[in-house]
């Protein structure tokens, strides 16, 4: 088996939680399905870091763990706000940017 | 887990002296194609799980096998980070969120956007039927496997890259991270920029706008239940839908009184009244006397039937004025 | 008049003359409107004058422009500030000039309705009125002068501007269905002109962009003289690839055939005319208009004679459409100043009808037409004006017998009429026969349909004259209708004067256009075409001269 | 002596700006003015006339040049008088009757508001008419066309305050209209062919330009003619025209205007001498008409439109006499000067009767008033004489030369139109004995009814010119016939061949004669003998038809007018909702467009998102795809 299947399940993961994050109205669950996407494109690093025999890509992916981790924390932040005024999770309710 | 060292074994053994290998271990196949296929359904199930705990547990379940993938590919430190990092704190502070906003709460599946699914998931397929394309053209035949660059130890071999090479970007990363935790804080933090009001400078202040000066009454007052959709009624026995949480006045939940109660709540005054001797105290006021036969459950109450008992009661009005 | 030679410069002077006195009675405070009147004519007045002394300097026999004024105005592109006037441009000029006074003297009281009841430091409509009229006026003139394409385009555009307010805000208030109505059907109005001339003139930006890419591609630098582009194409320095040529020609005759108006770009010119009081409607038809076919006249055919010729199946179709569209319609019309509107869709279509005909006789014709038109259509739009100012409204039946209670007013709308109708002896019959001969030497069936229109143009104008002017009086308030006033009599003789005048002596104006048109002929490489039979000059031919000698020193 | 030659329109075209322009000052003495301008006109044409009795035949034509018009290029218009002959007659007769009719006008009009508005009218159509027959080109000659059309508007229109005469002025210029079209169109062809529209090299020339061209030339021609002389098919006009005041009929639509066609038609005659079907197609025209307006003539009881009819008929002659040629265009002018004479003294006549009467035109409303009017009587009766062909007037002279000329076209067609001819004198005959007979004889039908009038000569003013043109009746056939003057007279303008006849002159001035008779006979029998009812009877389909102008106005209805009025209203519809349609629904269109795009942007993220994705997954494929190219 080639490393490169690493890759192809990434593929798959990362589709799936861009699925998700179309699908879902529940504001964390579309979070999650976005840290689904992060942690596909992490492992895609990965493996590239394998098959290139060079540790830059996991570097990568350190650092983008980091940012993901930065990113929750202030996503959930916002999420918990946005609940606390409308009382209500789902994206499909912030929608004031229509006409 | 026993299978680990003998996965990171495989590419170790490999040895510096073979520089590109074109294919992995047997074991490691295997695994990945077991664990590969627990990680897609623990991807799908972050998807398609109405409860968001569920979803949540699932993406937790496919980020530890992302971890053993990560370890599997030579990146060791990665693979412990994301599970204490990703599984550990990340997770946790999704389920944390979850059970601020409610736990038990289950989404509706149901789509309201229209054509949003299909846009969705033909998009979806889309993209991950061209990615897999791209991916067979790429075609890597063989890899050069981390055997010379983990060779001093994975976590040294980072290190050095981190803080030579990516030094400033690891800095900037770091000042990200302490600007998001200060950001987190500030969002969620609520200061109160006002003294709060005390019952008695409430209380003033509906004298002075000259409205309800009692307390609102309790919704459920003299219905037949006591649920707070129900409104409560006036002396006269005319419900009072100010009794019922604007909230639901507002989304229309509030429920009707049927005239079936207002008779029930006639004959009871009326018993009440009997019993106390005060025959003057007629049930007058709330129509006929009450009709045993039509003490159902008031499950009609919604809907058509509500708006009947609404009318019925504009009727009954109607009728006292003429008297 | 040294100074002229001495490059002074009498075409700026001319335009920036009324531009100047637009300013000057916008300027003026609230109280002093009946100021803001007098200004106005006095300006316009003094513009005529102008407009006469580049007649008066203007020599037929001299170079293709003269009086040119050339400036560097955005060098980058080329774009120069160039004025000159051709013997076309020339008389335009003078005809613009000629109807401002009158258009002026003639809505003397039609802002008055608009003021308010105290005096308003910044509402004062009679000074607006007033100044968007000479503003109107030194833009036209400037395009009737302007040789370099962009340029003109900018006034061309920049039109738009005061003629859609003088539409929407000084509009007619005579409406059979109320004030309000009134208001919704002006704004209606003004906005469609708006919109037909923007469209017109963004596709024509498109194409004077083109016009600069093109000419940067072959002359070295993009350019947008007149002159230049046709003296490089004279020496075979400029040769336009033939598709590109067409697409140009065809975004430049869109703005043309939208403004002039050609049937079916025609439905914005009865709703302004009919939504603006008389005068503006003047303004529109007779002045503004008039840009329209002279650009078709100046930078189509000027700037793109082969694909002139190639569209001119079209085009001729197109006009022969409009001339008996515009009158059928007008037949039907049950609104005055909508049936005139229609009259002039006709007549239009007679104008584009002689440029592209590319004989001598349809182009004198057709330059003769637009003064005539302008001349003919003002004397008798006008006196409609004071006919419904008198009455309150534009419906034909609510007319009848007026010639009993007005004769003159009655007399002056009839001479407008036949002028409108083209009867010889008044000058529309001199342009439009010119035109029919040029049309029918080269279409003898073009020629033949468009003869078709003077029967029809006999029947609307009778229509109308029968059914508002003769009869008995039926209604008091015509019996009550005064004859026209000494400031309307000043308005409506001199140009019926006018009319008899250049119907009888049309030779100054000839003698002036004939070269022009020649030029013009020889852009597009046309002669004429030769009678089959060409009778040797004998008989009275030969007997004139000796008979002409004699009889002047009678 | 050239220099004369303007003056003569430039009388009446000063009287008639001096009039119409002066204002009410001249209300009181205008009409004298108006008359002043006519007769000074007329003395300057008996000068010039004088003046080229003088000279010798070939040198008689004047010409003069006043200015140069319309130069464009080839296209030279000048205007410029020529004085030939021909013209010479027409000035005369013109400027002659009319100063008589303007004589009369001064009586006829005397109550009327508006007489100095009236003479200023006449003086303006003796302008136009002058300028048509005095110029050089055919531009000028349309100018003074449509100039004679716009005064016999106005004039017919004088009235306006009635409707009917409102609508019958409107009618008569948009016929003449039509006509005029022809003539346009036939100088557009005459300038593409001849490269000029001048008389003389026009004619001159003529012949270089083949037979096609000339007959196209011809038939446009024909079309004028046929308008401004009211022939078929555009004749309808001129039974209406008789809503204008009655001096109005008797010199533009019945002595001068009119007759402008056979004018056109004898000057073109070397055009049309050299296109054969061109003349078939006249003579057609004339024939037809001839026998139209005779039949119209017969069955109208208002006396005036009995005279049209009269008129069409006499025209009908007179064209048909132009359309055989050069044996026939002197006597079409010969009749035509006649018959100014004549036709003006009936006209002018039945004014007189009209005058007397109450303005009563009705004919069954009339009878015995040759006592009341004795000189109307004498002058009417001496007119009915001449256009009955009487033998020794006038009348009788010209039809005679004409049935001649029309026998001496030779062949089956000679005999045709010479029958025509002849049926046309004996119709004429009965008509105007009816007419005569209804007028003048029987019974007073006129009693007793509510506001009887009270008959009356009409004062002198009136009766003078009526007297004169009776001279003119009476005597100017044999003034011309004496030594065939007349013919020598026009033969350099208009050519003269002398015909043969398959009968000889006396055999055909015996059927004429014979002719008359039974047609004088058939009138006596059926209203001489008879009383004429009052009130006209049922009469035959034909009478009925005739009644109707022979259904020309119907006809004219249901194929002109109704189509043209759904055709303009549908127009309108079309306009407002297809041409302006389309362009307020592209509007709408994008408008609408627009209103579903903004859809689109619905707020919801994950939409947005999803485009986002949409993207992505282009993208992706573009690069892709490039790769693989």
């Amino acid at each position: 088996m080639s490393p490169v299947n690493y890759v192809y399940l990434a593929a798959v993961l990362f589709t799936i939680g861009a699925a998700g994050v179309l699908i879902r109205r529940n504001a964390i669950v579309v979070f999650m399905c976005v840290e689904l996407m992060l942690n596909a494109a992490n492992l895609t690093l990965v493996a590239f870091s394998r098959i290139h025999g060079n540790l830059d890509g996991q570097i990568m992916a350190f650092f983008v763990m980091v940012v993901a981790a930065a990113e929750v924390v202030v996503g959930l932040a916002i999420i918990v706000m946005m609940y606390r005024s409308r009382h209500s999770a789902s994206v499909d309710d912030a929608s004031l940017m229509k006409l | 887990m026993a299978v680990l060292p003998a996965m990171s074994a495989a590419p170790g053994s490999a040895g510096p002296a073979v520089l590109a290998a074109t294919s992995t271990s047997a074991g490691e196949t295997a695994a990945f194609w077991v664990l590969g296929s627990v990680a897609v359904l623990g991807a799908l199930g972050t998807v398609l799980l109405r409860r968001a705990v569920h979803s949540a547990l699932c993406l937790a379940g496919t980020m530890v096998i992302l971890a053993l993938f990560y370890l599997a590919n030579g990146a060791y430190f990665l693979g412990i980070v994301q599970i204490v990092v990703y599984t550990g704190a990340v997770m946790m502070l999704f389920l944390f969120v979850l059970m601020l906003v409610g736990v038990s709460t289950a989404d509706s599946l149901k789509e309201t956007l229209k054509g949003q699914r299909w846009l969705a998931a033909a998009c979806g397929l889309g993209l991950g039927i061209l990615l897999v394309a791209g991916l067979g053209q790429v075609s890597v035949r063989s890899f050069e496997g981390l055997g010379q660059a983990n060779a001093g130890g994975n976590v040294p071999a980072l290190a050095s890259l981190l803080f030579t090479k990516y030094v400033v970007a690891f800095e900037v990363v770091g000042a990200l991270l302490t600007v998001a935790a200060v950001g987190a804080t500030l969002l969620t933090h609520r200061e109160r920029i006002e003294k709060t009001k005390s019952q008695r400078e409430q209380a003033e202040e509906r004298v002075r706008a000259g409205k309800h000066l009692p307390p609102l009454p309790a919704p459920g007052v003299y219905a037949r239940h006591n649920a707070v959709d129900r409104p409560g009624l006036l002396p006269d026995g005319t419900p009072s839908d100010l009794t019922v949480s604007a909230t639901l006045r507002n989304r229309g939940q509030v429920r009707e009184v049927g005239p079936e109660a207002l008779h029930r709540v006639a004959a009871l005054e009326q018993r009440t009244a009997d019993s106390h001797g005060q025959t003057e105290h007629t049930g007058r006021m709330y129509g006929e006397p009450h009709d045993p036969e039509r003490d159902v459950d008031d499950a009609d109450d919604e809907g058509q039937g509500g708006r009947e008992a609404r009318k019925a009661r504009g009727d009954a009005r109607e009728e006292e004025a003429a008297k | 008049m040294s100074v002229a030679n001495a490059g002074f410069p009498l075409l700026t002077v001319t335009a920036a003359l009324p531009a100047a006195g637009a300013i000057a009675t916008a300027a003026l405070p609230a109280a002093k409107r009946g100021a803001a009147k007098w200004v106005a004519l006095v300006v316009s007045v003094a513009t005529l004058v102008l407009s006469l002394v580049v007649l008066a300097r203007f020599d037929p026999g001299g170079p293709r422009y003269q009086l040119t004024e050339s400036h560097a105005w955005i060098a980058d592109f080329g774009v120069r500030y160039e004025l000159g006037v051709d013997g076309i441009g020339a008389v335009l000029i003078a005809l613009t000039a000629l109807l401002l006074p009158f258009i002026i003297a003639a809505a003397w009281h039609d802002a008055d309705e608009l003021e308010p009841a105290r005096p308003n430091r910044r509402w004062r409509p009679t000074q607006g009125f007033f100044a968007l009229m000479l503003a109107t006026e030194a833009m036209v003139i400037i395009s009737f002068a302007a040789t370099d394409v962009f340029l003109f385009y900018v006034f061309f555009e920049a039109m738009l501007i005061p003629m859609y307010f003088l539409i929407g805000g000084f509009g007619d208030r005579a409406h059979a269905a109320g004030e309000e109505e009134a208001a919704k059907q002006r704004s209606y109005a003004a906005v469609k002109f708006l919109l037909y001339n923007l469209v017109g003139g963004l596709i024509m930006l498109a194409a004077v962009i083109g016009l600069f890419v093109v000419t940067s591609d072959q002359l070295g630098e993009g350019t947008f003289s007149l002159q230049k582009i046709t003296e490089a194409r004279a020496d075979g320095g400029f040769q336009l690839d033939t598709n590109i040529e067409r697409l140009l020609f065809l975004g430049f005759f869109f703005a043309f055939a939208v403004k002039a108006p050609l049937w079916p770009l025609h439905t914005w010119l009865p709703n302004a005319m009919g939504e603006s009081t008389a005068p503006v409607a003047v303004l529109i038809t007779a002045v503004v208009d008039k840009v329209g076919t002279f650009a078709m006249l100046r930078f189509c055919l000027g700037l793109f004679p082969e694909a002139s010729k190639w569209a001119t199946p079209v085009v001729l179709v197109l006009a022969l459409v409009s001339i008996l569209y515009g009158a059928l319609l007008a037949v039907g019309q049950r609104d005055i100043k909508r049936l005139i509107a229609y009259a002039s869709i006709s007549h239009f279509g007679f104008i584009i009808l002689g440029v592209f005909a590319m004989t001598s006789q349809g182009q004198s014709g057709a330059t003769l037409y637009m003064v005539f038109h302008g001349v003919s259509t003002a004397a008798l739009m006008l006196v409609a004006g004071f006919l419904i100012s008198r009455r309150g409204s534009r419906l034909i039946a609510d007319y009848g017998g007026v010639q009993k209670v007005a004769p003159v007013l009655a007399g002056t709308f009839l001479v407008g009429g036949l002028a409108t109708l083209s009867l010889p002896g008044l000058a529309p019959f001199i342009s439009e026969f010119l035109v029919l001969v040029g049309t029918f030497s080269r279409y003898p069936v073009a020629g033949i349909v468009a003869t078709a229109g003077i029967v029809l143009a006999a029947l609307y104008v009778l229509l109308m004259y029968q059914r508002t002017m003769t009869g008995p009086v039926t209604r008091p308030e015509v019996r009550a209708m005064p004859d026209l006033r000494v400031r309307e009599m000043a308005v409506a003789v001199p140009l019926v004067a006018l009319l008899v005048f250049l119907g009888v002596f049309p030779k100054p104006l000839t003698d002036i256009v004939n070269p022009a048109v020649e030029h013009t002929m020889s852009d597009v490489q046309k002669k004429d075409p030769e009678p089959d039979h060409q009778v040797a000059e004998t008989g009275w031919f030969d007997y004139k001269p000796a008979e002409h000698a004699g009889g002047d020193h009678k | 002596m050239e220099s004369l030659i303007g003056l003569l329109v430039g009388f009446p075209l000063l009287g008639a700006a001096v009039l119409l322009c002066g204002g009410a000052k001249l209300d009181r003495s205008g009409h004298w003015l108006g008359v002043l301008f006519s007769g000074a006109s007329f003395v300057t044409g008996v000068v010039l006339f004088a003046g080229m009795l003088g000279r010798p035949t070939d040198e008689r034509a004047l010409h003069q040049h006043l200015f140069s018009w319309v130069p464009v290029e080839s296209f030279q218009a000048d205007v410029a008088f020529q004085l030939d002959q021909l013209a010479m007659t027409f000035v005369l007769l013109i400027t002659g009757v009319g100063t008589l009719i303007h004589i009369y006008s001064v009586g006829y009009m005397e109550h009327d508001v508006g007489r100095r508005r009236f003479f200023g009218y006449l003086n303006l159509f003796l302008a136009a008419m002058l300028l048509l027959v005095l110029a050089d080109n055919y531009l000028l000659l349309y100018v003074g066309w449509e100039g004679v059309g716009l005064a016999s508007y106005l004039l017919i229109g004088f009235w306006q305050f009635k409707p009917s005469a409102a609508v019958a002025a409107k009618k008569a210029f948009l016929v003449n209209r039509v006509g005029d079209a022809g003539l346009a169109i036939a100088i557009f062809l005459m300038f593409t062919t001849f490269g000029t529209f001048t008389f003389a090299p026009v004619l001159e020339n003529a012949t270089d330009a083949g037979e096609g061209m000339l007959t196209a030339i011809g038939l446009m021609l024909l079309l004028a003619a046929c308008g401004k002389s009211a022939q078929v098919p555009l004749q309808s006009w001129l039974g209406d025209a008789m809503e204008g005041p009655t001096p109005v009929s008797a010199l533009i639509h019945a002595a001068t205007m009119v007759t402008a066609g056979v004018y056109l038609i004898t000057r073109s005659g070397a055009i049309f001498n050299g296109a054969p079907d061109a003349q078939t197609a006249v003579v057609v025209v004339g024939a037809v008409t001839l026998i139209f307006g005779a039949i119209v003539g017969c069955a109208k009881d208002d006396i005036k439109k009995a005279l049209a009819g009269s008129t069409m008929s006499q025209i009908g002659y007179m064209v048909l006499a132009a359309g055989l040629g050069p044996i026939g265009y002197a006597f079409a002018i010969m009749h035509l000067v006649t018959h100014g004479f004549f036709k003006a003294g009936l006209f002018l006549g039945a004014g007189s009767v009209m005058h007397g009467m109450n303005d009563e035109v009705d004919m069954r409303k009339y009878g015995g008033l040759r006592k009341y009017m004795p000189v109307t009587f004498v002058t009417f009766g001496l007119g009915y004489l001449a256009i009955i062909g009487f033998p020794g007037l006038s009348g009788f002279f010209s039809k005679d030369q004409i049935i001649e000329a029309a026998f001496a076209k030779g062949g089956t067609q000679g005999l045709i139109l010479g029958a025509v001819t002849l049926i046309g004198a004996a119709i004429t005959a009965y008509y105007m004995t009816r007419v005569m007979l209804m007028t003048f004889f029987g019974e007073e039908r006129w009693r007793g009814q509510e506001n009887e009038p009270h008959p009356h000569e009409s004062p002198k003013v009136m009766t003078v010119p009526m007297i004169v043109l009776a001279f003119g009746s009476v005597f100017a056939g044999g003034l011309f016939k004496a030594g065939e003057s007349f013919v020598h007279w026009l033969e350099p303008v208009t050519q003269f061949e002398h015909g043969h006849s398959p009968f000889s002159a006396a055999v055909v001035t015996g059927m004429t004669v014979v002719a008359l008779l039974i047609g004088v006979a058939g009138a006596w029998l059926q209203y001489g003998r008879r009383p004429v009812p009052s009130v006209a009877p049922r009469g035959s389909l034909l009478t009925r038809a005739a009644r109707r102008d022979l259904l020309q106005d119907d006809f004219n209805h249901v194929a002109l007018v109704k189509p043209g009025e759904y055709l303009t209203r549908g127009l309108v519809y079309a306009d407002n909702k297809v041409v302006d349609g389309a362009v307020n629904g592209t509007a709408a269109a994008f408008g609408g467009l627009s209103g579903r795009t903004r859809r689109v942007q619905n707020g919801f993220v994950r939409s947005y998102a999803v485009s986002m994705f949409g993207g992505a997954a282009v993208l992706v494929a573009a690069t892709l795809l490039m790769r693989a190219v």
